[in-house]
């Protein structure tokens, strides 16, 4: 059954490689996450070393957020209390040994075999390779004139993908081993890891939207377990469940656009929708719907206004799910899906700017939130949003390499940056811990100066942060610079540029977005500095004691660090532009894409590549590195830590300063006009009102009150004189004989 | 004689329902209850003469499931009346819905 | 298989001898019952009831997976069918049969049924003999619902399980059971009441003057023929006062919203395999007469416009508010419930779409919410015999206490949140996108249901399974035992399968539903955009 | 209209006014025993017409089964409870009830008569001496019991579990209640 081959697939150029195996990718996470899943159902535990040098710098991953702590303990199930004491037993799952073998291995393994794909695909012609390969296993779902197949296929675009998640992927399975050490749930973490793997490998090698659909909801469920890995605090659940439901009104938007499809193309599949998709209108209404209800699936996954609120909160996982899910690689699932619908969105002008528009206003509205923020996540996790609206621009803008070039830049230096924080909370909490302090691991006011205690991690984060803020010659720096630079290209001679947007002509549009695009990377720099200055830098916060604990995080988690910074350095080799031809092969990822998006591309700029002149060029590289150089001074000049207070002594915020840490309130505004108004509806008049007022006590039971008064005028009827029924019954025949007589 | 006994069953058929219709002593109605069955036999049996010999049989399983309506009947009455210490049906109304 | 099972002519008894393994095993369980003589003696020898019970529905379920391979999914027609005399002075005949829809029904229950006696096991104490054979009875007649093809057969099937239920509710049911099993009869009564009346009449006018004749296939003849005249003065046709009739007994079945009250209701007060039956199986039976009888036989009124729009309305506003309603339920029972109301809200849209995913869709979730929806009241009926209460409110942190508990009601409420590669998403989505091709604004809305499906579900596994752990009396729960695990397991298997690999399912109804489709539309399926869409 | 002796036609009107006569008074009588014996005299009347309406065996079993035996049974019960009271047979209704109850009468009987006048069916009839000639061919009790034991034989059977269970519910209807009188 498996493995049926489709007969058109055997004359494929990459028939009878290693890409053969393509369906091993996704299976080989599976197998891991069923391995581990079993070991988590072992319920023993045992007591590791409870001596404090043994576990020494060792037990951090207790304290992810200051609520995390406690929960850790109670998750063993027969120990209580005595938390407060400073040396409460290291609880180590007894198969943990095992877990950390197959997890990383399966991914490593996939890794390896992506690899031998990647260059199988070189072989057969890379770039000039027309047609994606299509393996069918099954018919998944035969219904009428509706045939699903289950089907996997691999072209440049699910190649990178897939590059680009098994290996961050191998690398953040690395660091969890150290990371995740003493976590009675060990087992349990590697197994929703890489379950979350093998459906986000099913969501890129998908051959149309519903197997696409199946890995984008599983790695929402994956997202939700793991935001949730912690539930014995409410928070986590809660943040866990928002993610899901968030999701969930997004995949509304994705299966709606499917439907659309469906009725208007009669087919699901990937390649038979571009073959096909010319037949709908340009521009028409029909397709801008498609898109729009697409893009609101994309808003969801990808954390965009107005659905970006579950992003922040997921935060409340483990560091390496932040950097594994939360910034690598799941969130970007948006960005793939336009790319891979990038036909679609072709056609669809408005939407194509609707998608730049709400992508440049989160990238600023996003970067705003994150000056203000204490928690060193939070600030990572807001500009994840705000990097997520700057792929969105360039995907909505018809630059659909820039967006993708951006979308594998950022998961490298994100994931070293969450990576870098975790292993500057491993060692806040690892101090925390030796002297039984309570304190928030996580907030930079209680940091500072950590940059003698970890070398290492120091250095790593402030190649990540340069890389992000797009100082020049690290990966952040070309792609974003691609991404602003098309923008700007695209605001004449092309269909956006023609379009209107809301009555706005798309050019205005697009200029508008490339200037909040400009202000968003000042924005970027100012908060990313400031929060290495805040946390490694100026005087230490954490207090005398703990100081002495303060660590460098063990090799294993270290060593995945070094990989993450070197590719944060060097990854804008991917794609160089024209302009710094110098160092080396310019546009490969142009070339590598091209048969993908390539035509997609031309048709948003009317058939001609926009070209820039040279000095134009300059002048766009030249702005966009002043304000990068502009944010990371202005910050370093205007902020001084040695103000800095622990946030336990810390003032409370005002203005437009508490307007900004509180996230402008949006969560507080949807609960009360979203989920306040649902709840009370559903409960007060839907299940109260209709439910048990009308319908059960008016109608149901109405009658039944009703039936009750007429038989008991029946029993009152029945006296038990058996003399008045006689007389009844007589009086009864007479009736009868008499209408027979009479008739 | 069809005529006539048809006549004579009808007349004790009524006085009978009027029984019924007038006294309260249970046995005596059970009585008059009778006092129907017998007319209606009254009647099966001239229909038989006339129409042939099956209303005769008739008549014979009519006096059976007197006989055991006889029998029951008074088996009620006897435990009703050890209940109550009367056979007045005024007095009797456990069919009271 | 195929030569195996022809060898031993298995078509030919197999239907009949799954009613008659049931209602003999019931009389076995009452003989013993009776041998025993006074009530203690019984309370002693309660173990053997059950195992009389499981084994019988063991066997019935081996008995009937010979369906499956000896089903001819190429046609519509009905298969493994038997023709017996029954009452022929009323022309009414003993007949069964099988076609597509039917059969995964019939697998449904058989499959089903085992995993309830375990269900039962400890949690049922009392007059275990009498609640056994009443399980029995009542498979008889659901089984016998689902493979009738005499109009009259039906009817009496249908009133056949009802009873059973009653007691089943009535006497091992929770505090409120008398109100509740009342509330349940007396609602079905009212709709299955009418749909008798038109039965007859439906009957007396297929016999065409020669005494009634009641089977399916004359019955339909008649109805498609125009055989029906017009009642009250020629006011009204006679095939929409009939479609009113049965459409009002299946509506309540359903149950479509309005008529849902009596489910939560029922459901709460139901013990634990009540529930599964009642939510797995006999709800099923609304849906099922709709696609068996009230659609084919008066197409002309269920394809009115205003009737047509009335149902998909109603349909779609059970799935809003089923999920709605659901979602601030305190009683988790009463959830599932409401939870039913919106799944069948699902079925109703896809019924009334009709196009052939809609149609297979509807089957699908219909298989689905039974499996889904059983194993939820399985795994509450597990834990309400561990801490005896529902309430919501009452649990929290237990993920941490019962983690083979955890994982199943996470596993299991994913399934019936409609998680893809799960067999929930399968149904919801073929429903919804084949009712998008014909009412496209109502399958929008009830789209929005899947948001709400999430927002309920997670929102109670959250409360029961996550949070802090903060009762002391939840700390020392036991987890689940191994009868209890392997209940669960085939429930898991399928969900699973039915959501990987369903194709085998799907092929084994597509030919009933797009005769179906054929039927009820009046034309053949259009050739619509797909095939055009592939040259 | 058929002829009969007048010999013959005065006999049946002699007893069919004795039954009357005897009904008339039966339930009239206050006391039950008085009443029960004007009962017997009309069940020997009734026995007689049958006799005269080519039935003697139904006659025969009249008399030996209603007036012997079950009116035996009411008597006996009437002494058991210990009826002949003056106090326990005040028991008829007021003067307006009976009057009603007689003017019922009479319209039943009207509606009787109308009915029966309507809906006689001549052609059904055999003709006249074939219940006499089959009594001399077959004997009285043959002519009843031909078609009772061929055509009737299931109602026969029925007819004797009938009377088994009545035998049985009799019994235990009557039976002193011991735990119940305990109680």
């Amino acid at each position: 059954m498996l493995l049926q081959h489709e007969v058109s697939a055997a004359a494929h150029p990459l028939a009878g490689t290693v890409v053969e195996w393509l369906w091993l990718l996704p299976l080989l996470p599976l197998l891991g996450f069923v391995i581990n899943g079993l070991l988590s159902l072992v319920p023993a535990t045992v007591l590791g070393p409870g001596d404090p040098d043994m576990a020494h710098g060792a037990d951090g991953a207790h304290g992810e957020a200051g609520h995390g702590v406690a929960v850790h303990a109670h998750e063993t199930a027969d120990e209580h209390g005595a938390h407060g004491d400073d040396h409460h037993p290291v609880v180590r799952h007894r198969f943990a040994w095992l877990a950390s073998i197959v997890g990383p291995a399966v991914l490593a393994i996939a890794f390896g075999l992506a690899v031998a794909m990647f260059f199988a695909m070189r072989g057969a012609g890379g770039g000039e390779m027309h047609a994606p390969f299509v393996q069918r296993y099954f018919s998944w779902m035969p219904a009428g004139t509706f045939h699903l197949d289950a089907a996997f296929q691999l072209d440049q675009l699910s190649m990178l993908m897939v590059l680009v998640i098994t290996g961050v992927g191998t690398l953040i399975h690395l660091f969890s081993i150290g990371y995740m050490q003493d976590d009675p749930g060990y087992p349990r973490f590697f197994a929703y890891l890489n379950l979350f793997v093998a459906f986000m490998l099913v969501l890129v090698l998908g051959a149309n939207y519903p197997v696409l659909f199946v890995g984008w909801e599983g790695v929402g469920l994956c997202s939700y377990l793991l935001i949730g890995f912690w539930f014995s605090e409410k928070a986590n659940a809660d943040a866990g469940k928002k993610a899901f439901i968030v999701n969930r009104i997004g995949d509304f938007g994705l299966l709606i656009a499917m439907f659309l499809l469906f009725a208007n193309l009669g087919t699901l599949d990937f390649v038979a929708v571009n073959e096909n998709v010319t037949r709908l209108a340009f521009g028409g209404p029909l397709i801008t719907t498609i898109c729009l209800f697409m893009f609101l699936g994309c808003t969801g996954k990808s954390a965009q206004i107005p659905l970006y609120i579950w992003l922040p909160d997921a935060m409340a996982g483990p560091t390496p799910v932040s950097a594994l899910i939360h910034a690598a690689t799941m969130v970007t699932a948006g960005v793939y899906l336009i790319a891979r619908s990038s036909v679609l969105f072709s056609m669809a002008p408005v939407a194509g700017l609707t998608v730049t528009v709400i992508g440049a206003l989160t990238a600023i509205f996003a970067a705003t939130i994150g000056l203000k923020q204490w928690d060193i996540k939070k600030v990572l996790a807001y500009s994840t949003v705000s990097q997520l609206g700057y792929m969105f621009m360039g995907v909505g803008s018809g630059a659909y390499v820039a967006g993708v070039f951006h979308l594998a830049t950022h998961a490298f230096f994100k994931a070293l940056l969450f990576l870098g924080s975790g292993s500057v909370i491993f060692a806040m909490h690892a101090a925390y811990h030796h002297t039984g302090s309570h304190e928030d691991a996580q907030d930079m006011r209680n940091m500072g100066g950590l940059a003698p205690y970890m070398r290492v991690t120091w250095i790593l984060m402030w190649i990540a942060t340069l890389a992000i803020a797009g100082v020049p010659f690290f990966a952040g720096f070309f792609s974003k610079d691609e991404i602003l630079g098309s923008l700007f290209l695209r605001a004449h001679d092309s269909t956006l540029a023609d379009a209107r947007w809301l009555g706005i002509p798309g050019s205005a549009v697009l200029y508008g977005a490339y200037a909040l695009g400009l202000a968003a990377a000042l924005l970027t720099a100012i908060y990313m500095t400031r929060m290495m200055i805040y946390t490694f830098h100026g005087p230490n916060r954490t207090g005398e004691k703990e100081r002495d604990h303060l660590h460098e995080a063990p090799w294993i988690m270290t060593g995945p660090l070094v990989v993450l910074g070197i590719l944060s350095a060097v990854g804008g080799w991917l794609n160089l532009p024209a302009i710094t031809s110098f160092l080396g092969p310019v546009g490969a990822l142009d070339r590598w894409l091209e048969p993908v998006v390539g035509e997609s591309a031309l048709r948003v700029t009317n058939g001609v590549a926009p070209e820039a002149t040279h000095s134009t060029e300059l002048a766009l590289v030249g702005g966009a590195v002043a304000i990068a150089l502009l944010g990371i001074i202005i910050a370093a000049v205007r902020l001084k830590p040695a103000r800095l207070v622990p946030k336990a002594q810390s003032p409370e915020e005002h203005g437009i300063e508490r307007v900004l840490a509180n996230k402008y309130y949006v969560d507080e505004a949807y609960d009360r006009v979203v989920v306040e108004p649902t709840v009370g509806l559903s409960r007060g008049v839907l299940w109260k009102g209709i439910d048990q007022g009308i319908i059960d006590n008016v109608l149901v039971n109405g009658s039944a009150r009703l039936a009750r008064g007429f038989s008991s005028l029946g029993s009152w009827v029945q006296s038990g004189q058996i003399g008045t029924y006689a007389w009844v019954l007589v009086i009864g025949v007479l009736a009868v004989l008499g209408a027979f007589t009479i008739r | 004689m069809l005529a006539e006994a048809i006549f004579f069953s009808a007349v004790l058929f009524t006085i009978g329902v009027i029984g019924v219709l007038t006294r309260r002593n249970a046995i005596i109605i059970f009585m008059c209850v009778e006092l129907m069955l017998n007319a209606v036999n009254l009647s099966f049996v001239a229909f038989a003469r006339a129409y042939g010999v099956a209303g005769q049989v008739f008549v014979f399983f009519v006096m059976t499931v007197a006989a055991a309506e006889a029998a029951v009947g008074l088996a009620i009455i006897i435990a009703m009346f050890r209940h109550k210490q009367t056979v007045n049906l005024q007095n009797i109304n456990i069919l009271k819905g | 298989m195929r030569e195996f099972l022809d060898s031993i002519g298995y078509d030919s008894w197999v239907l009949l001898a799954l009613l008659v393994i049931p209602a003999l095993a019931a009389m076995g369980i009452w003989v013993h019952g009776a041998m025993l003589g006074d009530n203690d003696a019984r309370d002693r020898a309660s173990g053997t009831p059950r195992q009389i019970a499981l084994w019988a529905f063991i066997i019935e379920f081996v008995v009937s997976l010979g369906l499956w391979w000896s089903y001819d999914p190429s046609t519509a027609a009905m298969q493994a069918t038997l023709d017996l005399t029954w009452i022929p002075s009323w022309g009414v005949r003993f007949a069964l049969g099988i076609d597509g829809i039917s059969l995964m029904m019939v697998l449904l229950t058989t499959f089903l049924m085992p995993l309830a006696v375990l269900g039962s096991w400890t949690s049922i104490r009392i007059k275990r003999h009498s609640y056994y054979a009443l399980l029995l009875l009542l498979t008889t007649g659901m089984l016998g619902v689902f493979v009738a093809r005499d109009l009259f057969l039906f009817y009496v099937m249908w009133e056949m399980m009802l009873v059973p239920m009653y007691f089943i509710i009535g006497i091992w049911g929770g505090e409120r059971r008398i109100y509740a099993t009342m509330k349940f009869f007396i609602y079905t009564m009212v709709g299955s009441l009418l749909m008798l009346v038109a039965i007859v009449y439906l009957g007396i006018k297929a016999g065409g003057g020669t005494g009634p004749n009641f089977a399916y296939d004359a019955v339909q003849r008649m109805a498609g023929s125009g055989g029906m005249t017009s009642l009250f003065g020629a006011m009204v046709p006679a095939s929409f006062l009939m479609f009113f009739a049965f459409a009002l007994a299946f509506a309540i079945k359903v149950p479509m919203f309005p008529f849902h009250t009596w489910l939560p209701d029922a459901h709460v007060e139901a013990p634990t395999a009540g529930s599964v039956i009642l939510a797995g199986i006999m709800l099923k039976m609304g849906t099922y007469g709709f696609l068996r009888f009230a659609l084919p036989f008066f197409p002309d009124a269920a394809m009115h416009p205003a009737i047509r729009t009335t149902f998909l309305v109603l349909g779609t506003v059970g799935v809003l508010y089923g999920a709605l309603v659901a979602m601030v339920q305190p009683d988790f029972k009463k959830l599932v419930a409401y939870s039913s109301v919106s799944h069948l809200g699902f079925v109703m849209l896809g019924i009334f779409a009709l196009t052939t995913q809609s149609i297979q869709g509807a089957l699908m979730i219909m298989i689905n919410h039974g499996i889904s929806t059983g194993a939820l009241f399985l795994l509450i009926g597990m834990i309400y015999e561990r801490r005896h209460t529902r309430e919501l409110a009452a649990y929290g942190g237990i993920a941490r206490v019962v983690p083979l508990f955890a994982a199943l009601l996470t596993f299991v409420s994913l399934s019936s949140i409609g998680l893809p590669g799960t067999n929930g998403f399968v149904g919801e989505f073929l429903v919804l996108l084949g009712s998008f091709q014909t009412a496209p604004y109502l399958a929008t809305f009830a789209t929005m249901g899947v948001i709400f499906a999430a927002a309920y579900l997670l929102w109670a596994i959250q409360r029961i399974i996550f949070n802090r752990l903060d009762r002391a009396e939840n700390e020392h729960i036991p987890d689940l035992n191994a009868r209890e695990l392997a209940l669960m397991l085939p429930l898991v298997a399928v969900i699973l399968w039915l959501g990987i690999y369903p194709a085998p399912v799907l092929r084994r109804m597509e030919a009933s539903a797009q005769q179906l489709v054929t039927q009820v539309s009046g034309v053949a399926p259009a050739a619509n955009v797909a095939s055009a869409g592939n040259p | 209209m058929e002829s009969y002796p007048l010999f013959y036609t005065f006999h049946f009107y002699l007893f069919g006014i004795i039954a009357v006569a005897s009904a008339i008074l039966f339930v009239t009588r206050k006391s039950p025993v008085s009443a029960a014996m004007w009962l017997v005299s009309t069940m020997f009347s009734l026995a007689a017409l049958y006799v005269m309406l080519d039935a003697p065996f139904i006659g025969v079993i009249q008399v030996l089964v209603y007036a012997g035996a079950i009116m035996v049974v009411f008597l006996f019960v009437i002494m058991l409870l210990n009826l002949g009271q003056p106090s326990e047979i005040a028991d008829v209704r007021s003067g307006g009830w009976r009057l009603v109850a007689g003017l019922v009468g009479l319209a039943l009987l009207a509606e009787i008569f109308a009915l029966t006048r309507a809906h006689s069916v001549p052609g059904l009839a055999i003709p006249r001496g074939t219940a006499a000639e089959a009594i001399n061919s077959m004997g009285a009790v043959g002519m009843v019991a031909g078609p009772l034991f061929t055509t009737y034989l299931l109602p026969f059977e029925v007819t004797s579990v009938l009377l088994l269970a009545a035998v049985v519910g009799a019994v235990m209807i009557g039976k002193q209640r011991r735990a119940a009188d305990a109680r």
